[in-house]
């Protein structure tokens, strides 16, 4: 069996519940590999522990994944299992915002750590500072929760459809109290959820070879947990070593993680991508990347592994 | 290689020189040279090492970048500066301390009181920063508040230690002469116990500086406006631009030193009686 | 039972006053809610409120009690939902930690004290290392350990003794330092070795240094060792715990994990509260 | 007639240790009238530190009764009725001497000048003029137990307890405090509890000399001294002194054997 | 003519202290032979105890020179040709006084069943035999300082240098130690160099008395008793003794009228 590490974004939850069931179901065995799951965290950049050798595939966000590029760090997304983005700003009605012109002068809760690309380059889009002041927003910097909102410490949040909105909303604040800007629907979105390698690893066909096998199993993975929800769910709450996940919350994550794959077969496509190339090059004065990426995606392991 | 064997190579002759240095008579210069020297040779190390066994910036930058960081960066890492340790780290700075040595006095006026106050007060040590931090963040908000708060819960508990151990440290004789003086509680807290405790207390407020701007800086991870030497180092981490971490954690190092040296120094002036000070 | 009563006591004080805080924070979510339900609420409703909200800003004493005894005595040790599996893990990393970080900061307290060089050159350098935060640097060095083929407890257990052998230097070099010039003179005029000078006076006279040190180190691993878990994935432990509450706004979660934390430091702290206690008393130093 | 400033009856101390019970004093039964002079003489080890500590109400009898000026001794000591000069000096390292010095003053709130004007008083008094700024580790081993003398004559205590004071100082020092002290008693009326290992200091300065024996502390002779109040230093070669001085002799060679009898 | 044992010439030391320099000693001129006993005596804060630490290199002196064995102070510690006792007791509060007479013994590496042997031995010497287990601050300030003098006479030592050691003695105790100390001396040929303040003692002891005058430090008198080396207690009462007692206190006077005059 050939060996393999992941390194998710985040915690272990339904966010990637397509590798948890791969590896569950035996998906990677019949593709005879070995491969290791490492869970993520607020502190751990994917993108390191890629460079520094601790694994062989990370998965990670567009935006960040493009600026780690620029920094030096080669990295290619070889295949996209998210098709869309679940990305969105939401607001406490009482705040009277309704559009978004109405965000001068408010306090946006946005999350950092090469998260907040999407958020920048929306608002350098906007034409709306992000450095206070009369016709600005304040940004703050938001960590792992919804309390801000709770709290009225800020009046928006970012949060995701498939996990801190559902947070909100089991807090107990009703749907009808909040106003949500999904970045899709603002024309702002950019990829999630990708699979990244290092550059170099392409260039060993046996390496590629490997790949293809491992993306092939992670997306039979995925559709089986389209298909079967909460089955899923329950494999992932199996894999979960903290012990702090609940039931109720994975399910509602799985459901709605499964409208985000929908539609992707894992191959990356290209509109897709030079759209948020595109978004995250329009920031006005202060860019996210600056110059066109050259080489930040490959079709070769999706090509083997689909046949294509 | 040839760059990794350079590097080591200087820095065991600056050690060598150091020794050397060190025998000679204990002048400032010396006092300031010498570490220098130790450092800038360890600094020569990481450099070489960096640069011969080429390691991606994305894990550890140069020396010689992140200098170059430092300078064109100066504006920002004054105002996160200003943010982390003027506003959240020196505020709760005194106020820890204060309630620490507040707290010692208490649990030492009365049995009763210290047999309650130092188990709770253990407790207080370990509440973990991480813990503390985003209830911290929920209770006193986003700006430098919450990270005083957190510095005061962190730097508490060494300086209730340290004060509750040095108002204990006096010998029999000097106990007996404020008995026969029947000297009440305040006198003799103020002219022997308190006077006596300093060695120790001055081990906790040293302790306590880097306590402090550690929990300045951490407790920004959990929340915080867009500015803060603990808000660049975890944005930038994420961005991957290690340059500009490593130079706020230059400002820190600097930021940190400065603070202990000034704490030390007045240590010096303190318990200048102490045998620790009164020999070199 | 008369040694239980002072802190029996106090801690009565401590949950009045917490009661009084869950009180006095948790009523503007109460009020909120109320108001997007337009309902009005007598007050005796919103303390009730108060007292058993899901995810409040202080939760009320009873309801981390309740937390606690589920997570700890319903639960199998074994099992990842009991808090005694994560108090071990964490427990563990601490001990080594703590092991590396007390030996290394007294091995360089007397290299300090006994080499001028050393004490010129290192002792600043030591002051500086904890001025970088450790948690920026946590998941690089977790990274490099890793990349090197260093995983499991031991990155946990470094990060932990880097915070660990500070607190123990400072004071070990203090105590080192304390005896005076006629207990040092006695030994010059024995022409004592330098590490005869440390073993029969010098380490004798900074035991009582050295145990005010040791208790804030053993406090100090414990936070690092919890630091150290976040990097690691944070997947066990009671930083795992801690974090994965606060992802999800688990305030009972956090605080039961905070008591967690709090028990296990001051059984350490009295431990070597115990172990100064008997040292000393056969010192015949102790009162 | 007055009551005794200092009344024992019966007193005994046991200190428990390590390795089993000391008995540091056994039965002692002794009166002090207001306004003696009370010299402790007994070989090292007696109990007369323990005696005056038991006094001064830094040491708490396991048996008998002890009055001060009627009173237990831990309210006279809350009286502040005592002067205590330590057997080793006791200085605190973080005070000058003249600080040193200031301390009983300023904790019994006397007034700055007055302060002041006492420091240096007593400072000239043993001889130490100049050394006010000095601290304790600058000063030999006689001028720390001078100043720690000072210190318990800066204020004025109505009984005054001196253990060994004058141990580590030369015989000229010494003559000089010797008549310093009778002065000082003959001028304010203090009863002075004094323990010393010179025969002769003890004859020249009492009124009265206790002699005690060893293990157990125990009384072996209280002599009334016949020499006059008016203490010449020649008086030492008068046949009355010379006698007294005997006696003490024989008293303590008395108690020892005694002790090795038991 | 062998050479002298301890030969100081023109030894000057100066402290520099916060409130301007002190002179501790000044022009030291003094020469010791192998076996001599030299009482050292002068009025407190003349620079005894200083002088001690010099031939100890305990300190460094600040002018002239000072050779012992030939050798520079600092070479002759390092052989480890002295026993100190210094004058305050200086026992170690984490030893049983028997761990603190042990103490040189483990540094110097004896064997174990010798310690034991030797431990015993000069417990017995100082009559503390019982009180080994005992922690210092369980004894007496006497018992303390003659548990100090243990652990000087230990280990054996060519030269004893004494500080004011029998100051907390009394006269009892003090004359069984004086017989022992010129007992010891006589048996094992050592020199001893011994501070003290009381002229009887200097005279009984010594072989040569040096009388010492304040501020600064100076040599006032240097005294080769006539009295024989064979000294039994009531050699006291000779003529000869009577009148290198009298030539002693005379030099003190002198010492310190010319300290005045200064
Ligand atoms: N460490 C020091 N710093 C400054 N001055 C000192 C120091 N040690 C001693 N002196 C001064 O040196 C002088 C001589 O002191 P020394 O201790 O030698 O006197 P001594 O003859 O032993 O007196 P005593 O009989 O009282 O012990 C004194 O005036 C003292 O104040
Ligand atoms: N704190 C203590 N614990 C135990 N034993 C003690 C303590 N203090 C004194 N002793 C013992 O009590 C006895 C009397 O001691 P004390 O100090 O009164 O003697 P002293 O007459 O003052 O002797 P010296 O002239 O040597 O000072 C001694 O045997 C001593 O060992
Ligand atoms: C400190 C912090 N940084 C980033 C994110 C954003 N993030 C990374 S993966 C993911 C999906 C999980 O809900 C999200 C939201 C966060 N939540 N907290
Ligand atoms: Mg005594
Ligand atoms: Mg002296």
């Amino acid at each position: 069996q050939d060996a393999l590490t992941l390194q998710l974004k985040w915690v272990t939850q339904s966010q990637f519940a397509g590798y948890y069931v791969a590896l569950e179901e035996g998906f990677y065995e019949e593709e005879n590999l070995d491969v290791t799951i490492k869970p993520g965290g607020p502190d751990i950049a994917p993108v390191q522990v890629l460079m520094g050798g601790g694994a062989d595939v990370m998965v990670d966000w567009m935006p960040s994944a493009l600026a780690a590029r620029e920094n030096g760090a080669p990295v290619v997304n070889i295949a996209q299992p998210f098709k869309s983005s679940g990305m969105m700003l939401t607001c406490l009605k009482e705040t009277g915002i309704e559009t978004p012109e109405d965000f001068p002068g408010k306090k946006l809760g946005v999350w950092f750590f090469g998260n907040e690309y999407p958020f920048l380059s929306w608002m350098s889009q906007l034409e709306i500072p992000t450095e206070g002041g009369e016709d600005g927003v304040e940004v703050l910097k938001q960590a792992f929760n919804v309390d801000p909102l709770l709290q009225k410490q800020a009046d928006c949040i970012s949060t995701m459809t498939y996990n801190e909105y559902w947070q909100v909303l089991d807090a107990g604040i009703a749907e009808e109290d909040l106003v949500t800007f999904k970045y899709e629907d603002q024309g702002v979105a950019t990829l999630e959820d990708g699979l990244y390698v290092l550059e170099e690893d392409l260039e060993d066909p046996a390496t590629v070879e490997k790949l293809a096998r491992f993306v092939r199993a992670s997306m039979k993975g995925w559709k089986w947990a389209e298909e079967n929800p909460d089955a899923a769910a329950e494999i992932v709450l199996e894999y979960d070593e903290t012990g702090a996940q609940t039931e109720e919350h994975q399910q509602w994550m799985m459901g709605e993680v499964a409208k985000l794959t929908a539609g992707s077969d894992g191959t990356l496509d290209e509109a897709d991508y030079q759209r948020t190339v595109d978004s995250l090059m329009s920031g006005g004065s202060d860019p996210v990347i600056t110059k066109t990426p050259e080489g930040a995606f490959s079709h070769v392991v999706t090509d083997q592994a689909f046949g294509g | 290689m040839i760059w990794v064997i350079g590097a080591v190579a200087v820095w065991l002759g600056a050690w060598a020189l150091n020794v050397w240095l060190a025998r000679g008579p204990a002048t400032r210069a010396r006092a300031l040279l010498v570490p220098a020297l130790f450092g800038l040779s360890l600094l020569v190390l990481w450099e070489g090492i960096v640069r011969g066994l080429g390691v991606p910036s994305v894990i550890l930058p140069a020396p010689s970048a992140i200098f170059e960081r430092i300078i064109v960066s100066l504006p920002i890492l004054w105002g996160d500066f200003v943010q982390t340790f003027l506003k959240g780290a020196l505020s709760g700075y005194v106020l820890g301390v204060a309630a620490g040595i507040a707290v010692a006095l208490i649990a030492d006026a009365s049995d009763f009181l210290r047999r309650g106050v130092m188990p709770v007060g253990n407790f207080m040590a370990a509440l973990p920063i991480i813990g503390i931090a985003p209830i911290m963040v929920m209770w006193f908000g986003f700006d430098w508040e919450s990270k005083a708060a957190v510095v005061v819960v962190m730097v508490f508990f060494p300086i209730l230690v340290n004060t509750v151990g040095g108002l204990a440290a006096t010998d029999r004789m000097q106990r007996d002469l404020m008995r026969t003086y029947a000297a009440g509680y305040l006198p003799t807290l103020l002219k022997l116990r308190l006077p006596a405790a300093m060695p120790f207390i001055f081990n906790g407020l040293k302790i306590a500086t880097t306590l402090a701007l550690i929990g300045a800086i951490v407790a920004e991870f959990f929340g915080s406006p867009v500015r803060g030497m603990g808000f660049r180092i975890s944005t930038e981490v994420g961005r991957l631009a290690l340059d500009m971490v490593w130079a706020e954690i230059v400002v820190a190092a600097l930021a940190g030193s400065a603070f202990y040296g000034a704490i030390a120094l007045i240590e010096t002036r303190v318990t200048f009686w102490h045998p620790s000070q009164r020999r070199g | 039972m008369r040694r239980s009563i002072p802190v029996l006591t106090i801690v009565a004080l401590i949950l009045g006053l917490w009661y009084l805080g869950a009180w006095g924070m948790n009523r503007q979510w109460a009020l909120d809610q109320a108001a997007r339900a337009e309902v009005t609420l007598s007050e005796a409703e919103i303390f009730v409120d108060t007292m058993s909200q899901d995810r409040p800003k202080l939760p009320a004493p009873h309801q981390v009690a309740v937390e606690l005894w589920d997570t700890v005595a319903m639960k199998s040790p074994t099992s990842r939902r009991s808090l005694l599996f994560h108090g071990w893990i964490t427990l563990s990393a601490t001990l080594a930690g703590f092991a590396i970080g007390a030996v290394a900061g007294m091995l360089l307290a007397v290299g300090i004290v006994h080499n001028r060089a050393m004490d010129m050159s290192v002792m600043p350098w030591a002051i500086a290392s904890q001025t970088i935060p450790i948690l920026a640097i946590a998941p690089m060095i977790i990274v490099v350990l890793n990349s090197v083929g260093v995983s499991g407890l031991l990155p946990k257990a470094l990060i932990s003794a880097y915070l660990s052998f500070f607190p123990v230097v400072v004071g070990m070099v203090k105590g080192l330092r304390a005896p005076d010039a006629m207990q040092l003179d006695l030994l010059r005029t024995y022409n004592a070795s330098a590490s005869q000078g440390f073993w029969k006076l010098r380490l004798p006279a900074s035991l009582p240094y050295l145990f005010a040190s040791l208790k804030i180190a053993i406090a100090a691993s414990l936070v690092g060792a919890i630091v150290g878990e976040l990097p690691t994935g944070a997947v066990r432990g009671l930083g795992a715990r801690l974090l994965a509450g606060s992802y999800y706004g688990q305030t009972v979660q956090i605080w039961s994990a905070l008591i967690g934390a709090a028990v296990l430091a001051g059984l350490m702290v009295g431990a070597i509260g115990l172990m100064e206690r008997q040292v000393l008393k056969r010192m015949g130093m102790a009162r | 007639m007055q009551t005794p400033v200092i009344e024992a009856r019966g007193l005994d101390l046991t200190f428990q240790t390590n390795d089993g019970p000391v008995q540091a004093l056994s039965n002692i039964d002794l009166s002090i009238e207001r306004g003696e002079f009370v010299s402790f003489i007994g070989p090292s080890g007696c109990g007369k530190t323990t005696f005056l500590r038991c006094v001064a109400a830094l040491e708490t009898p396991t048996g008998g009764s002890l009055t001060v000026n009627g009173l237990s001794p831990e309210e006279a000591r809350q009286a502040r009725s005592y002067g205590y000069v330590f057997q080793a000096a006791g200085l605190y390292p973080w005070r000058t001497i003249a600080g040193n010095i200031r301390l009983p003053l300023e904790i019994m709130g006397f007034p700055r000048a007055e302060m002041a004007e006492r420091v240096a008083r007593v400072l000239d008094l043993v001889e130490l003029t100049g050394f006010g700024q000095k601290f304790p580790w600058q000063l030999s081993g006689g001028m720390q137990q001078r100043a720690s003398i000072a210190r318990a004559l800066a204020f004025d205590a109505d009984i005054l307890l001196m253990d060994e004071p004058f141990g580590a100082l030369d015989e000229i020092v010494r003559d000089h405090l010797n008549e310093q002290l009778l002065a000082l008693w003959a001028r304010t009326g203090k009863t002075i509890g004094f323990v010393t290992h010179s025969i002769p200091e003890a004859v020249y300065l009492s009124t009265k000399i206790v002699v005690m024996s060893p293990r157990p502390g125990r009384i072996a002779d209280v002599i009334d001294s016949p020499l006059p109040r008016e203490r010449p230093l020649d008086i030492r070669d008068t046949p009355e002194f010379i006698a007294v001085a005997h006696r003490v002799r024989e008293g303590l060679r008395a108690g020892l054997q005694g002790a090795d009898a038991a």
